[in-house]
């Protein structure tokens, strides 16, 4: 059963549809899935609702699918590192659903484990709960948060054997595990397919189960702060 | 005299206790992390780390690491990383002692607002939500009036909340102050800030 | 003629298809492993493995390596390792396209029931209930009659059930039935046993 | 802050008190935490609660306990590898809740991410929902489960640094993730305590903030079913 596919045009030939709901890994531009999100302006599928932490920047990232109007709404928890996300948004063109950043992240991973709902207290008392179902447990109030069912993961990851076995690099690992947990189908960019056999075993970050189709291609990887101390501060 | 950031910052890093895993807003909690001295502090970056080191020396930065405010940083000898979902397991489920965030407002009931401004532009609220209801002790460090020179420390939130109840101590530019039974009461002034002072730019009830 | 144990696990191979990842139960469905063939499989383990391997050659045993019947295993090239928590997510969110597991009763409306008779001994029922209610595929591999000559196809479950309307595909020494609309429907005999013999077996509605 | 305690009995010290709940750690006796449990028994605590996948085997891992009568309730997925167990269940000196393995390690990693309660199909229709909240999700019934809140996590790894961060190896690993998440304190015992630094941050399956104090030591790791194949079988 080969996962491996030689572009990310080829990789989303035949999973993607108008209206459907994407849940993209990355924090902000780390580990963000660059190649995928190029696939899929490519593409032109639109009105697409997308589950991602962060909405890119102008020209970067989901940035690139705002431009060309393709996504018609977002469930995130910080945004606005972007002007045309927020012209668009300011004018009514774009729908937005916050979720809170721990809460959106255990949407995703309750979608992939199979829980439609699990309360937190997360919100409680805020706008958030607005709508939400409530539920004591301990005399304290909770609300029920859903689980995200994606129609598609995009994920970035460090390296991949050709099973799609994933490892990740430092912060770079972010919400793409959990956003691969949750589509019924899940595409994979790496910077490098290595054989099978040479990760291992043990220290599998997402385990090749998860991952559906997989890409290995060069990715810019760029920085959004760049920030550093000068070497005599040390 | 009223403190300044670094003072702030200073008097906050005392509020930590060693072997504590702790988490920093941006801005003036940012700053504590260099006035911890020599306890045995671990930050976590809700991205997915415990064990944030300083900025990368020029030419080091590495586009895979990165703290919450997507800024380039190191990793330390104790360091871990791992997913957003493992990240925000620990925070909710109680593990991280303390947050020192920001704030808009706080109310003498302990509730806070620090994510949104109705009318302005809404950037969203990240992880301060799920902060303020998980970890073990809110600290809020901001200063004491707004530029209109008022209350920050109110009766009421006017803004709308990142959670109700939930601030444990607030560190200003006047002094410390705690979220007890019936409002706020004082625990320090800044050294040449009188009681009266803070009672004079304080809209919240302050109890003794 | 009956199909006999290994019969019956080869037949039950001849459900997976390339590409899956499959969970096998204890028994019969152990021997379904032997009749892959070139088929691109990956076995689950759920106390935390995927792509289980056979057993250690002698002397090679490690005990940190057991299989979900406490049984001294051996990785493969593509095997991967996870905790607990998340072995079951990936049960109860559907990653595992089918379940070959054992029964002792199963109903016309796909009811099954595999862990426990009231009044003997109770192990539990381990991670079988998940696994019904979790996976793409449920596969019951069993004898069609129990010791007595009774039917364990049945039109109602007697003993406590594991999942309600769960099973997919029956396979029994007698023949391949399916659970469909209103009843079970005979998909394939065993060489040599006839359509009226399984009736004849058999308790539960059988369908055209 | 040292997290390294000498030895069970220490790192045990101030921890115990009759009643509590336990979180334990293993599968069968694979990944067992051999060590803190002779610390119990010697401890002489009792009325304990357990929740663990399994119950040990006569004479060894949660056996010993059972044997010493300290445990008075067992929460769990399959036990009667034990004839002590039995024993003590048909004789109704000891209770026992079961709960489907996936539920309790959901439960577990539940409560230690701060969640009273999440839903699942796991159990639907049978025994293991009587009495349990049941809520539709897209017309399908769901059962609602509760995080588990353990007084005391008692786990086992393969190696840990000095800060706590553990790593686990192959199959031991099991439920000693989801156990130590639960619990208020949370002890760990390994086979070796590296020094801070040497493993990779990268591969730390267990961060050190879930684990308060650790001890190093020799285990047995008893086999339960010992299958082999022949050499000929090749």
């Amino acid at each position: 059963m080969k996962k491996v596919y030689g572009s990310a045009t080829e990789a989303l030939d035949g999973v993607l549809h108008d209206g459907m709901l994407i849940a993209a890994g990355g924090f902000g531009l780390c580990g963000i899935p660059e190649l995928l999100i190029d696939g899929i302006v490519a593409s032109g599928v639109k009105d697409l609702t997308v589950a991602s932490n962060n909405a890119g920047v102008d020209g970067f990232g989901l940035g690139k699918l705002l431009e060309t109007r393709q996504i018609k709404k977002m469930m995130s928890s910080y945004v606005g590192e972007n002007a045309e996300f927020m012209r668009q948004y300011l004018s009514g063109e774009l729908e937005l659903e916050f979720n809170p950043q721990g809460t959106l992240a255990e949407r995703m991973r309750a979608g992939g484990a199979g829980i439609p709902g699990f309360y937190t207290k997360t919100g409680v008392g805020t706008q958030i709960a607005e709508g939400k179902d409530v539920k004591q447990f301990n005399g304290e109030d909770y609300i029920m948060e859903e689980g995200i069912f994606a129609d598609l993961s995009i994920v970035k990851a460090w390296k991949a054997d050709d099973t799609g076995n994933l490892i990740f690099r430092k912060t770079a690992r972010n919400f793409n595990p959990p956003a691969a947990m949750c589509g019924r189908i899940c595409i994979a960019e790496v910077e490098e397919i290595v054989p099978r056999g040479s990760l291992d075993p043990d220290l599998i970050h997402l385990p090749g189960i998860y991952v559906h189709r997989l890409i290995q291609g060069q990715h810019e990887k760029r920085i959004e702060q760049r920030t550093v101390r000068k070497r005599e501060d040390a | 005299m009223p403190w300044d950031r670094n003072q702030m910052a200073a008097r906050a890093a005392e509020e930590l206790e060693d072997g504590w895993y702790v988490n920093l807003g941006i801005g003036i909690p940012t700053l504590v992390a260099n006035y911890v001295g020599d306890k045995d502090i671990t930050l976590q970056s809700e991205n997915g780390m415990l064990g944030m080191g300083p900025f990368p020396y020029e030419g080091e930065e590495d586009p895979d690491l990165i703290n919450a405010g997507k800024q380039t940083i190191t990793e330390l000898s104790r360091t871990a990383y791992f997913d957003s979902a493992t990240s925000f397991g620990m925070i909710r489920g109680g593990k991280i002692a303390a947050a020192i965030l920001g704030a808009m407002e706080v109310a003498e009931n302990g509730d806070l607002a620090n994510w949104m401004i109705p009318g302005k532009l809404v950037k969203g609220m990240g992880g301060a939500m799920d902060l303020v209801a998980g970890v073990g002790r809110v600290i809020v460090v901001m200063d004491h009036t707004n530029k209109h020179g008022d209350s920050k420390l109110l009766k009421e939130c006017t803004l709308p909340l990142t959670g109700t109840g939930v601030v444990d101590r607030i560190i200003t530019n006047l002094g410390v102050l705690d979220v007890v039974e019936g409002g706020l009461k004082i625990v320090e002034t800044a050294e040449g800030v009188t009681e009266d002072e803070i009672r004079a730019a304080t809209e919240a009830t302050i109890v003794n």
